[in-house]
Parts: structure tokens; C-alpha cells; sequence
């Protein structure tokens, strides 16, 4: 694996170098964090990306030019995307960027990719302000606030009326809770007490106990699964039965392996339904095991999804990017794996947000949540 | 040319924070772990008062007297203990000021501050721009070195008692160190902010006021010139590795160490050795 | 004139304790202007702490420190010295990223460093260094200027820590063991300078081990023994005092240095 | 036993002492005196292995031991007891002479215990207490016991009576004697001139890092230039 | 009730901390360095104890191998990396102890894949109940026990044994030490055999209870630990221990209470600094 990254890297910086011409093959560039704490996720994402890419020129490319993906590695840190993002426009030439990264990352490369007049398609970073940047700026994944109102709602469908916040204070977390403590009133729900904790806390003791003695009916907790996999384990040890309702940073095979038999009843909302009948779904489960031997979680999902949204819009440009580019994403409408993608005048993705359950040991269908007023995506208008 | 351009700005911002630290931990001896903390301060005056629609150019002497009285602040401290000890304390400050802004809705929290309106400068005009505050500062450092306050800083970072003894004011001479580094940072903050128009807690965490350490460390403590190459350097290191990818921070890391173990005296030392062998080949 | 009236240091009741360890007890002594005054007495007496506590580097637990007759009792260090005290320490510390001549000309910029804007505002120091030059070939050491002080012999150290609080152009000037660590030769060539430095009009405090020079050399001695003053006066009664004897010098040797203590100060 | 020959010893750039030539026989006591600064503390630190030898040799029972690093020299059988005392202030008296006797075997430690407390009964009481606690005098007497632990061949004690009781100093060199009485050499740097003239066989006089005058401790005394000079103004 | 369990929660963390940081306590008390490596210790005592404890099913194997592969480890760092810069300004072992720090981060990052590694076997999950309310991991006990028996184990070896007797008057006065033939080399060894294997230890049993480990995992404690040694008066093994213990269950109260005015590390350095500056020798220095 890292030699091919190692390869694709070397090949980009010397075709730099040597000025091989532009149109030998089609190139898309993606940003996202190989190393430092999110490399994790950078990972995934770069796989699903590969995918996406392998899958298109398995299948001719665009006009029969290969499609040639060019990696940055961003540290998901804002200061390191910027000229990640400059270099790809500028040197790489790029006609369209994909974000495989977090939100810090996105919104300082966004701004650039749009004044560049280069679409960049977001796979799954949430914060608000990304799609603001303009016009060329796409988001496949559900804003924060949007899956914080699923949330309030799914609680409220469970019956569950008081309920306990833990939020994971950084934009993802906070996000969240805002969309929940939106949302929360209108279906009756009641936040009892909310608690912070930070992206690098594994041990949650302290506050655990204090939740146990607020005696919540239900907890909804945002994180990622790294911090999910402890926290969701430690609740259960602690003998906190309540139901417990994630969102897609717990989308991961590894939140299962960590948590062990405490994940089992955990819900999450997510974009990934595992149980889809929809053959792209399918198809791109299986073909992520047999490329990367694990399974896929939402971050590769919605990263492949997001690479296919750019390719499947320079098919119909013929491979050409800026505006023509821009234009036919807009227009169009996508079959990916995490559903029928349409994009609103905002370029947020309409789309109904998928409950999963942890049931022996993998995710399951538990319900979808489809309330198109309830998870309409910000517009231009408001 | 959008990427050179962009390249050299983000040199320019770094030789500037660099110095910064320089002045404080290079020229007065006193360690600092938080030095970032001072980055942000002035990235966030900055930051709030272009929201507010104050222009660009006078942000910059506002953020560097908020980043500057913080300093001062701090520079008590340094009154109180002494190295390792300052060490450890300076890194407190660091990590008090990324858990306080991080919750203050005010500043945008977690969540950062994006769209920081633009200066109005060409991309071109920008990096000229940092690049002469950048030169600035080196000349200021320079200047320092060579009139009497540099003089007292370099005898105060080897032996403060004794400068006492020859009836100078360490404890204010020490606050203005601080004062002056944590301006320049300020002025770093405010050139960082609108440079990337987007600011968050983290970005002025830990990490960065170690990496502004390395880069003094690296230049050779003290030395202007060392320092600013250093800076220049290391800035652009990681986008220079992107050729190595996954191995960028192994290799960062590594040179790190490896510096240190066989040149602790950092690039400056290095070339010394390297032009003139003998003078320490007596050694 | 009037100066020559009133004592230009003047220690009053001093007792400092640390721990509740007393390591001076109730020591009062005045210094008058144009006086070498040799404070002795046996290791550990509490001669540094003295001197410490009139540079404020110790605070006493109770009694007085004036100078010109003002008291410099909450004064930081810096101020003292800014007040006309200049201290030569017992260990030497000469600034070792600097030359000898910019060691000097550092303390003998007083003027610009007194303030960090002034100091920030100067360039400049031929005065100082002019200052500096005059004060080491004053000291003998002009030919060591410009090398590090790392590489210099004790003497020539010694000298150095002189010559920068020499530079400061005190009013008193505190020596703490200027002799130690030289022969002889050296010793007497050093003694011989201080005594120079007191005929100019700087007034000497000086503590020191080596009796025969002090006794060469001071006009007046205060000795200390386990924190309390036992005797003050000329020289030669001091050294006739039976209780220093006993104290300082020990039953047998007394004799000879009674003979020999007669001996140094008639040369003198 | 001990010979040092043009011994020139400092730190870095630095020389503390320069071309020192001292013999120290078996079975005496010799002392080194001199002013402060002069060089005395250096030169036993050099023999013990802490200062750097910049030329010259350490005889000691007639092998070159200046290369050797510390530990291996009081394994050779020379144990310090250093100007300041250099207790370990944190350990207890019984746990500062197990140190002193580390490189012998545990079960030695009884017996070598018993010989100083023999020497020094006071710390026979003190036993348990943190050295850092005792006095002044049962601090020179632990330093003292402690190099003995190590059941040395020669014992270089810096600074005996300083800032001692005479009454203390009366009873450290009582102890003295009695160690020479059981055949140990002694090399003594001490302040207090006459003490040493009356226990010592032999003086060396330092002054700035040279020796500028050796012989017996009667001829010394007879020396009225040196007493003039060097030791009657002590 | 809920106060007794927030000072329990905050001595199991405490406890964490207080191995992690005794290492870095006694490398500090004999070299003067803050040794940010050792937190790379913490993060490989995580790793080797999953392998071997999904390799062998055996949680005591994995401890002991944890704990002697990084106590070698240990080893191998000081005699590599610091012994040839000891004399240099502290800021300079400070940088290359950093340096390796990254490095060793990216090391476990692309040897063990950045998403980490949980155990195949439940290891400790059972729940305990003590005293009717006050609920436990068996893991959370463990780690209590555990640390406070090989700490009075420690204690034990370094009063009572020759070798402990020999490290402690090293750290005491290294030179004098040496003067008794005990060879700073071997002290050397000793202390970061040890400090590291008790960071392993850590890791294994952080591991256990989050059932994770990941490249990551040794920043906090990295920073933490440093802290730590301070407030308890750098090189003091008593202060670190106490300062490990109360900084654990003042973050436990801190979370609670403070949480939504600042973070945990923000807590814990607001403490930190507020000591400094009534205390600038730290806690539990000796004046």
C-alpha cells in the first residue's frame, strides 16, 4: 500500500518536474490527513478514492484518458492545506478536487479551489461554512447540524424523553449538538445535562459517573469511533443500560472491535446502510473488502462517493473541468452507495439519513429517517 | 505562481514567528513551550477586528498590543520560576489559551473563524508585504543584538544574578523581552489569519510552539541568520515532503533528532564547523 | 565635607536567620567615607551573608542597612548598586559569550541600562569602551581586551571582576575574597591595586582570608565569628585582641602571627 | 603509595593545579595546605578521578591510575571524603555507609559498620536519621566513615574541621590518628594550619596551583619565612 | 456518593499518570532532562501487549514482554541518544527528545496502520461492585492495584535493597556515587529500564481498558507527564507520585464541574500554573 502511495507521489512530483502535458491523462486531486491523529481516517478515505478512481478506468476512464488521482497529505490541519490545495491547482492542474479530509482542512482549501474556478467536491467533513465558499464547492456528506436534528428525532421514535448530551468538543461534536438542541424541543425531548470531552480523551470515568447519576433515558454522544469504542464501553461497564445513539464518526468496523460486546443495541445515524438492496451499495461493500481486505466505513463510503461524483461529471464534460464541470455536477443526479445524490443551490446533498444498530457483531438497517423538511439542507436562501 | 507565491508567504509568516521566539528564548534565554499561544492571540485580534471591519493595516499594531500585553503577563511569570520549570509553564499557557478560546462562542469556538474578509492586497502584494515585516524583524533582531538591550539580554540568558549585581533591572528588561517577542508573534497571528482567512483553536496548539522552538533550535539559538534559514526551511519542509508522503513527519522527527545529537548547536554551529574546521578541531 | 561627618555605610543590628539557623546575630559596624575596611574572620562566620544582606541578596530578619545615611531596607539589588554599591564576587562570573573588554564596558554603560527604552535607543559605547580600556590597564590586564575571559588564568579573572564593578564607579566597593586563588606575587600586586583604587576615593569593603595582605592593606578590620561581631578596630589591636586569637587563629600559631602581623603593618 | 608526578589537572580550558609533584608514603599522614583557591581541592579530586588530568602522572602502589575512571579507583583502594562532605542528603546514615562499602560484598558490611562506629560512636545513635539532619560534625564523621566503608588503602579528607566545634574537631582527630595507628595513609587537606602541623609527617604547601614548598611537618614549623608567609597568618 | 466515585474515577487516572510519570521522574532526578520520548514507551507497551496477548492469549505474557522490550528499549535510548549530548544546554536534549518523539509516533503509525489495534480476548471487562454503589472494570482495579503494588514494590527495592540504595544516591550526587564505585552508566541503565517498563506497563493496561491502542495514544501523556513532574518538583519520586494522584482527581472534579468553561488539559495546566506561581519550586519540592 505505501509503496503505491509512495509511487503515485513520486510520479505526481515528477511529472511536475518534467512538464509531462496535461492532457495524457485526467487528473482529480484529493487532500487528505496521512499522518498525524486523523491518519486513520485519511486513510480509509484514500482508499475509497482509490477505488473510485480503479473502478473508472477499470471501466475506460473518461473518453479513454486514464484518470490519475493526486494525493496530498494535509495532517488534516489548515496550514498544511492551503498550499496542498495551491499546489494541486497550480502545479498539478487538477479539474477537480476532491476533500478526503476534516472540516479545518476543507474550509482552508475551499476558498482556494473556488477562486481557481476548480470544483472540489467535501466528502464528509460537516462544518457549515465549507459549502459557503462558493459556487464550486460540493458536499456529499450531511451537515452537522442535519444529522443533530435526525438524532432528536430518533430519540424521540424510541420514546425516550430525558436525555444526556456528550459531546465531542471540537466542529463535528458541536455541530451535532446544536442540530440536536434544535431539534429536541419539537419532539418533546428534554437534554437533562450536557458534557464535553476532547478528541484526544479516552477515559471517561469521571464524567461517566456523573451521567449515571443524572440517570438519563437515553445518551446521545457524538465522536469518532476511537473515542465512541472507549466511551460506549465504558458506559456499559459502568452499568449504564440506556440506549445510546451515535452518528456517522462511529461508522466504523473498528467502533465494533473496540467496544467488543458493549456495542452491540448502539444506534447510529449515518449515510451508509449496509443493508441497502441498491446494487451500487452492494457492489461497492464488496469490492472495498476485496481491494483493502476490511470493511468499508462511512468515511471510504463517502469518499468514493465523492470521487465518483467528479468523475461521473467529467464523463459528461468530456474531461473538461471549471465551469462546464461545475455545471454538470450541479445538474446532476448520482447512484452512489450512500444513496441518489442530488445537490441543492447550496451544493448540499438532499438525501434521507440512514439508523444503523450494532446487532452480532456488524451494522444493520434499524430504520431510516426520511423528513424532507425536518433534514433539509441550508439553502443560498437562508 | 499562485503556489510560489503562496510558498513564500507561509515562509515569510514562519521567519517572522521564528524571530519572535528568538528574541525571548534565543537573545534573553528564556524558554518558552506556549509560544503559539501568542501566534493565536494575534491571529485572533486580528481575525475579529477584520470581521468587524476594521482594515487590514490597522489590525496588524492592534493585535500585536493585544499579543504584546499577554506577553507581558507571561513575562511575570517568568519572574517567578526559572527553566525547566518556565519550560513547563510557558507549555500551561499554550494549553489555557487553546482551551479557553476553544470555548468562547465569541471567537467561534471549536468551530474557528472563517471568512476573515480580505486585506484588499494582491496574493503578489501579500507576500511582498510579509516578506519586508519578515525582513523587518530580522533587521529589528539585528538591531537588537547590537545596542545595549541585546547586550543585557545576552548577559542576563547567562547569568542573571550577576547582572543584578551590576545594578540593571533584570525583571523589567525580562518583561520586555516578552514583550517584544509576543508583539512580533502578534504580528505573525495577524499576518497567519489573513494569509489563510480561516482560524481554529488547534491550530496554535502544542504542536506549533514546538515546531516554533525546533525552528530556533535548529537555526542555532541566538543567531538571526541561522534562525531565519531555519525558519525558512522548516516552513516549507512538510510541503516540500509531500514527495514522500506518509514518511513526511518520520523524516521530520528524525532530522530533528538528528540535529541535536551530532550539531546541538543547530545550523549556525554546523557551518561554523564546516567553513572553519580548526576552530574546533582544538576542541 | 559633611560627608566626612556621617559614615557612609552603616550596619546597624543586623541578625539574619534562615530556618530558623542564626547566621548573623545583632552586627552593627559603620564604613566611612574613604575607608578600607577588612571584614575577617574564619569560614563560615557569616562574612558573605554580611555582604549579601547589604546587597540585598538576603534579607535580614531585623536591623538596618544605610547608605549617605538613607536606608536601603525593600531596595532590590539593582537599586543598591544604582545607589553606589558595587559588589567583586567571591567566585568569579565574568560573562563568558563576551570579551574582557566588553564585560567591562557593559557594567560602565550604567547610564544606558538603566532603562530597557534607553538601552533599546543606544548603540554606541566608545565611551564605555574607553571607560573599560582605563580600567583594565588601570588593573594590568589591557592586553587580555579582546580574548574570552574562558581561556583567562584566576588572576587575570580576579582583575576582571574588579575592573566591571570598578565600572560601575561605585561609591563603596564590596570585595568578596579578591586574593583567594592567587599566589603570593599576584596577591600582593592585587592588594597593592586596591589600595590604589581606595587612595582615588572609592571606599573599600573587603573580605578576605589572606591576613597578611589584609593586614598590609585595610585602615580598619571588623571580625565576625559564628555570626557575631567580636572585635573592630585598628588592625594591630585587633589582631592583639585575645579573643580573636582564640577564636580565629588557633592557641599555637598566635604567637607567630602576632610577631609577624607586627612585622607586615610597620612595612605597611 | 600515592606519587604525583608534574600533575597538572583543571576543568575544560581551565587549570586548577600545574606540574604538582607529591609523594605520599604508606602509613603517614600528609597534608596539604595553602590558601583558598590554591589548588588543594582540585588535586584531590583529580586523584580521585573527578577533575580532568591535563598532563602528568597518578602513581598509585606503583600502577598509572590517571586514566582510570573514578569507580575503578577506589576499587584500587582510594576513597574521598570530599571538601563540603557531599553526603547523600536523602538516605539515612546507615544507607550513606552501605554506599561507601557498595563495592564489597554485603557481608562485609557488618563488620566494616562495626569498625566505624568503633571510630565514631555518635553515629552509632544516628543510625536511621537522614544525613541531611545531622550536625555539622556527625556529617564529617559520616563522610569519614563512609570513605572508610570502602575499606581504602589511602583516604583524602578536604577540609576537616571546617566550620566545625573544636571540641568536633578534637574528636575527628583523635579518629585520625587512630586510622594511622592501624596503618592507614591519610592525605589531608585542611585550613586550620595548625592542627595540621601537629598530626601531620609531612606538608606540601600549594599556592595558585603550584607547590612552593614540601618537607616535614617540624622543618615547617622551623621555617620562619613560610610561617610568615603561609601558614602562621592561617 | 457521586463524590466518592469522582475521587475514585480520578485515582485510577491519577494512577495512569503517576507510571507513566515516574519514569520520566527518575530520568529527570539523574540527567536533568525532560525525557518527552518516554512517552513512545507508553505507546509500545500498548502495542507489544495486544500482539502478545492475541498471539498467546495470555494477558501476563503480554505484560512481562511489554515491560522488558521497552525497559531494553529504555536502555538503548539513553545510551544512543542522550549520553553523547548530556552536557549540552537542557533545551537541547528537550528538541532531540522530541524529535524522537514524532518519529517514534510515526514509526507505530506505519508499522501498525494509523487505525490501531484492539485485543481478540476480553481481557478484565467483568464489572465489580464494591461497597454496594461504587462500580468497576476489573480493568479499573487492576490498574489501581497494580500500580499501587509495583510502586510499594519499587519503594521497597530502592530502600531496601543494595542496587535501590546505590540508584537513589546516584540521583543524590552522581559524582560522590561514582567516587563509591557505582557506575553511572549502570545507574543510568537501571532508571530508564525501569522508568520505561513502568510506562509499558501503563500502556498495557490503558490498552486493556480502552481496548485500543493507536499511534496517537502517547500525546497526552507525553505533555501530561511533564506536568506532572513539575508540579510534583521535578525529580522528587514522592512529589510525583502525590502530584499524579491529586492532578488525577482534580481533572475528575475539573471535567465535571469546569467542563464547559475548559478543557481537561486546560484544567489541568490552569492548576498547574496557579501552583507554579504560589510555589514556583512545585508541590512537594524540598526547599
Amino acid at each position: 500500500m505505501n509503496h503505491k502511495k509512495l509511487a503515485v507521489a513520486v510520479t505526481a512530483a515528477l511529472a511536475m518536474q518534467f512538464g509531462v502535458p496535461a492532457w495524457a491523462e485526467v487528473k482529480i486531486g484529493i487532500n487528505v490527513p496521512l499522518t498525524g491523529f486523523a491518519a486513520a481516517d485519511g486513510k480509509s478515505a484514500l482508499d475509497g478514492a482509490k477505488l473510485a478512481v480503479a473502478d473508472a478506468n477499470a471501466k475506460g476512464g473518461i473518453n479513454g484518458e486514464k484518470i490519475e488521482l493526486v494525493i496530498y497529505d494535509d495532517q488534516a490541519s489548515p496550514k498544511e492545506a492551503a498550499p496542498a490545495a495551491t499546489k494541486l491547482i497550480e502545479k498539478d492542474k487538477v479539474v477537480a478536487g476532491v476533500s478526503g479530509s476534516y472540516s479545518a482542512s476543507t474550509r482552508a482549501a475551499a476558498p482556494l479551489f473556488q477562486a481557481a474556478k476548480v470544483p472540489y467536491v467535501v466528502a464528509y467533513s460537516i462544518h457549515p461554512d465549507v459549502t459557503l465558499a462558493g459556487n464550486y464547492v460540493f458536499r456529499t456528506a450531511t451537515m452537522g447540524e442535519v444529522q443533530g436534528r435526525a438524532g432528536a428525532k430518533l430519540s424521540s421514535t424510541l420514546g425516550k424523553k430525558n436525555v444526556v448530551l456528550i459531546t465531542l468538543k471540537n466542529d463535528f461534536g458541536q455541530a451535532l449538538a446544536a442540530g440536536y438542541k434544535e431539534a429536541a424541543p419539537k419532539f418533546g425531548v428534554k437534554i437533562i445535562n450536557e458534557y464535553e470531552y476532547g478528541i484526544r480523551d479516552r477515559q471517561f470515568g469521571a464524567l461517566i459517573s456523573k451521567v449515571k447519576s443524572d440517570n438519563p433515558e437515553l445518551i446521545y454522544a457524538s465522536g469518532y469511533y476511537f473515542t465512541a469504542g472507549p466511551l460506549v464501553n465504558q458506559l456499559r461497564a459502568a452499568g449504564i443500560t440506556v440506549p445510546v445513539i451515535g452518528q456517522e464518526g462511529y461508522d466504523s468496523e473498528k467502533f465494533i472491535e473496540i467496544a467488543g460486546a458493549a456495542s452491540e443495541g448502539t444506534l447510529v445515524t449515518t449515510s451508509l446502510d449496509r443493508d441497502s438492496d441498491s446494487p451500487v451499495t452492494q457492489a461497492f461493500l464488496k469490492e472495498f473488502r476485496a481491494a483493502t481486505n476490511a470493511g468499508a466505513d462511512m468515511v471510504a463510503a463517502s469518499t468514493f462517493t465523492a470521487t465518483s461524483i467528479a468523475i461521473e461529471g467529467l464523463k459528461k464534460t468530456g474531461g473538461k473541468g471549471g465551469e462546464a464541470l461545475r455545471k454538470a455536477i450541479e445538474t446532476g443526479t448520482f447512484s452512489t452507495p450512500i444513496g441518489k445524490l442530488t445537490f441543492n443551490d447550496l451544493h448540499e446533498v438532499n438525501k434521507d439519513v440512514q439508523v444503523q444498530i450494532v446487532k452480532g457483531k456488524a451494522f444493520h438497517r434499524h430504520s431510516v429517517i426520511s423528513d424532507p423538511v425536518l433534514l433539509a439542507p441550508p439553502t443560498k436562501a437562508k | 505562481m499562485e503556489y510560489e507565491i503562496s510558498l513564500a508567504t507561509t515562509m515569510a509568516i514562519s521567519v517572522l514567528f521564528a524571530l519572535s521566539l528568538n528574541l525571548i528564548t534565543g537573545f534573553c534565554g528564556q524558554i518558552s513551550l506556549g509560544h503559539a499561544a501568542f501566534l493565536g492571540v494575534g491571529a485572533y485580534t486580528a481575525g475579529m477586528l477584520a470581521k468587524a471591519g476594521v482594515p487590514f493595516l490597522l489590525t496588524l499594531p492592534l493585535a500585536m498590543l493585544v499579543a504584546g500585553a499577554l506577553g507581558v503577563i507571561v513575562g511575570f511569570a517568568s519572574l517567578r520560576v526559572r527553566a525547566d520549570f518556565l519550560a513547563i509553564t510557558t507549555m500551561g499557557v499554550g494549553f489555557l489559551f487553546v482551551g479557553i478560546v476553544r470555548q468562547q462562542d465569541a471567537l467561534g469556538g471549536e468551530m474557528g473563524i472563517s471568512a476573515i474578509p480580505d486585506s484588499g492586497m494582491s496574493k503578489l502584494v501579500f507576500m511582498l508585504f510579509a516578506v519586508a515585516m519578515a525582513a523587518a524583524a530580522a533587521l529589528l533582531s539585528a538591531y537588537v543584538r547590537r545596542c545595549w538591550m541585546g547586550r543585557v539580554f545576552s548577559a542576563i540568558a547567562e547569568d542573571e544574578d550577576t547582572v543584578r549585581v551590576m545594578g540593571i533591572d533584570v525583571p523589567r528588561f525580562k518583561l520586555t523581552a516578552f514583550a517584544l517577542g509576543t508583539a512580533l508573534a502578534g504580528l505573525a497571528g495577524a499576518l497567519y489569519a489573513q494569509h489563510l482567512k480561516f482560524i481554529a483553536p488547534d491550530s496554535f496548539g502544542f504542536i506549533e510552539s514546538i515546531t516554533v522552538l525546533s525552528m530556533v533550535v535548529v537555526g542555532g539559538i541566538g543567531s538571526v541568520i541561522g534562525v531565519t534559514v531555519s525558519a525558512a526551511v522548516l516552513s516549507v519542509l512538510p510541503s516540500w515532503f509531500q514527495v514522500i508522503g506518509t514518511y513526511k513527519l518520520l523524516v521530520y522527527g528524525g532530522l530533528l533528532f538528528l540535529m541535536m545529537r551530532f550539531s546541538p548547536g543547530g545550523m549556525a554551529a554546523l557551518v561554523k564547523r564546516i567553513f572553519h574546521p580548526d576552530r574546533w578541531g582544538a576542541k | 565635607m559633611s560627608a566626612q561627618m556621617s559614615p557612609l555605610l552603616s550596619v546597624g543590628a543586623v541578625t539574619v536567620q534562615f530556618d530558623g539557623v542564626t547566621a548573623i546575630s545583632d552586627v552593627s559596624f559603620d564604613v566611612n567615607q574613604g575607608e578600607l575596611l577588612g571584614l575577617i574572620g574564619p569560614n563560615g562566620a557569616g562574612k558573605t551573608t554580611m555582604l549579601r544582606v547589604i546587597t540585598g541578596v538576603v534579607r535580614q530578619t531585623s536591623g538596618s542597612v544605610r547608605l549617605e545615611g538613607r536606608s536601603l531596607e525593600g531596595l532590590p539589588t539593582h537599586l543598591r548598586i544604582r545607589r553606589g554599591l558595587a559588589l567583586s564576587q567571591q567566585i568569579v562570573r565574568p560573562f563568558r559569550d563576551m570579551s574582557v573588554i566588553d564585560n567591562v564596558a557593559l557594567a560602565a554603560g550604567a547610564d544606558k541600562t538603566v532603562s530597557p527604552v534607553k538601552a533599546l535607543l543606544h548603540t554606541g559605547r566608545e565611551r564605555e569602551l574607553k571607560i573599560g580600556r582605563d580600567l583594565l590597564s588601570r588593573l594590568g590586564i589591557e592586553r587580555h581586551a579582546d580574548e574570552s575571559p574562558q581561556i583567562q588564568p584566576m588572576g587575570i579573572l580576579k582583575r576582571l571582576e574588579l575592573a566591571r564593578a570598578l565600572a560601575l564607579a561605585p561609591k563603596l566597593l564590596l570585595l568578596d575574597e579578591p586574593l583567594a586563588g592567587l599566589n603570593s606575587k599576584e596577591a600582593r600586586l592585587l592588594a597593592d591595586t586596591i589600595t590604589e583604587i581606595n587612595r582615588s576615593g572609592t571606599t573599600v569593603v573587603m573580605i578576605e582570608h589572606n591576613l597578611g595582605e589584609v593586614l598590609r592593606i585595610c585602615h580598619r578590620l571588623v571580625v565576625l565569628d559564628n555570626g557575631e561581631k567580636i572585635a573592630e578596630g585598628e588592625p594591630e589591636a585587633v589582631m592583639n585582641n585575645a579573643t580573636v586569637r582564640a577564636a580565629y587563629l588557633g592557641s599555637g600559631a598566635a604567637a607567630a602571627t602576632q610577631a609577624t602581623a607586627g612585622d607586615q603593618h610597620a612595612e605597611a | 603509595m600515592l606519587r604525583l608526578e608534574g600533575l597538572s589537572c583543571g576543568y575544560g580550558l581551565f587549570r586548577a593545579v600545574s606540574e604538582l609533584d607529591l609523594n605520599v608514603p604508606r602509613g603517614t599522614i600528609t597534608g596539604l595546605i595553602g590558601p583558598n583557591g590554591a589548588g588543594k581541592s582540585s588535586t584531590l579530586m583529580c586523584i580521585a578521578g573527578h577533575v580532568d588530568l591535563q598532563a602528568g602522572q597518578v602513581m598509585f602502589d606503583e600502577h598509572d591510575i590517571g586514566g582510570l575512571p573514578a569507580t575503578e579507583r577506589v576499587r584500587r583502594g582510594i576513597a574521598i571524603a570530599p571538601e563540603g562532605r557531599r553526603l547523600f542528603k536523602d538516605l539515612s546514615v546507615e544507607d550513606n555507609l552501605r554506599v561507601g562499602g557498595m563495592i564489597h560484598k554485603a557481608d562485609l558490611f557488618k563488620a566494616d559498620l562495626e569498625y566505624v562506629l568503633s571510630l565514631f560512636p555518635r553515629l552509632g545513635e544516628r543510625l536511621g536519621s537522614l544525613a541531611a539532619t545531622l550536625s555539622g560534625g556527625e556529617q564529617q564523621m559520616l563522610s569519614i566513615g563512609r570513605a572508610l566503608m570502602a575499606r581504602p588503602k589511602l583516604i583524602m579528607i578536604d577540609e576537616l574541621s571546617l566550620g566545625l566545634m573544636p571540641k568536633m574537631v578534637d574528636l575527628c582527630y583523635d579518629a585520625l590518628l587512630r586510622l594511622k595507628q592501624d596503618g592507614m595513609t591519610i592525605l589531608l587537606v585542611e585550613q586550620n594550619t595548625d592542627r595540621v602541623l601537629s598530626v601531620a609527617d609531612q606538608v606540601c604547601v600549594l599556592e595558585s596551583g603550584r607547590t612552593v614548598w614540601s618537607g616535614t611537618a617540624a622543618d615547617a614549623r622551623k621555617d620562619p619565612e613560610l610561617a610568615a608567609a603561609y601558614l602562621g597568618l592561617r | 456518593m457521586l463524590f466518592v466515585e469522582l475521587i475514585a474515577q480520578g485515582l485510577i487516572q491519577g494512577s495512569i499518570y503517576a507510571l507513566i510519570a515516574l519514569g520520566l521522574t527518575l530520568v529527570y532526578g539523574l540527567l536533568r532532562i525532560l525525557h518527552v520520548a518516554h512517552a513512545a514507551f507508553f505507546t509500545l507497551g500498548g502495542y507489544i501487549g495486544v500482539m502478545v496477548a492475541n498471539q498467546t492469549g495470555s494477558l501476563a505474557a503480554a505484560i512481562v514482554a511489554a515491560m522488558i522490550i521497552a525497559g531494553i528499549g529504555g536502555i538503548l535510548v539513553f545510551r544512543l541518544c542522550y549520553q553523547p549530548i548530556l552536557h549540552q544546554p537542557p533545551f537541547v536534549p528537550l528538541i532531540a527528545s522530541i524529535g524522537l518523539y514524532i518519529a517514534a509516533e510515526e514509526l507505530f503509525r506505519i508499522i501498525f496502520g494509523p487505525s490501531g489495534l484492539s485485543y481478540k480476548y476480553a481481557f478484565l471487562q467483568d464489572q465489580v461492585v464494591l461497597f454496594g454503589f461504587l462500580r468497576f472494570k476489573l480493568a479499573e482495579i487492576a490498574v489501581m492495584l497494580g500500580s499501587a503494588v509495583i510502586i510499594g514494590v519499587l519503594s521497597l527495592l530502592q530502600t531496601r535493597t543494595r542496587i535501590g540504595v546505590a540508584c537513589q544516591a546516584t540521583v543524590s550526587d552522581p559524582q560522590m556515587a561514582e567516587s563509591f564505585g557505582i557506575s553511572l552508566q549502570k545507574v543510568g541503565d537501571i532508571n530508564f529500564f525501569v522508568g520505561s517498563a513502568l510506562a509499558a506497563f501503563a500502556g498495557v493496561m490503558v490498552s486493556v481498558l480502552n481496548n485500543m491502542v493507536e499511534p496517537t495514544m502517547g500525546s497526552v501523556p507525553s505533555y501530561k507527564a511533564l506536568a506532572i513532574i513539575v508540579l510534583g518538583g521535578l525529580g522528587s519520586v514522592r512529589g510525583t507520585l502525590a502530584a499524579a494522584l491529586v492532578l488525577g482527581v482534580v481533572e475528575s472534579f475539573g471535567t465535571i464541574y469546569l467542563g464547559h468553561y475548559l478543557d481537561r488539559n486546560a484544567i489541568a495546566f490552569a492548576f498547574l500554573i496557579l501552583v507554579l506561581m504560589w510555589r514556583p519550586q512545585g508541590l512537594f519540592a524540598r526547599t
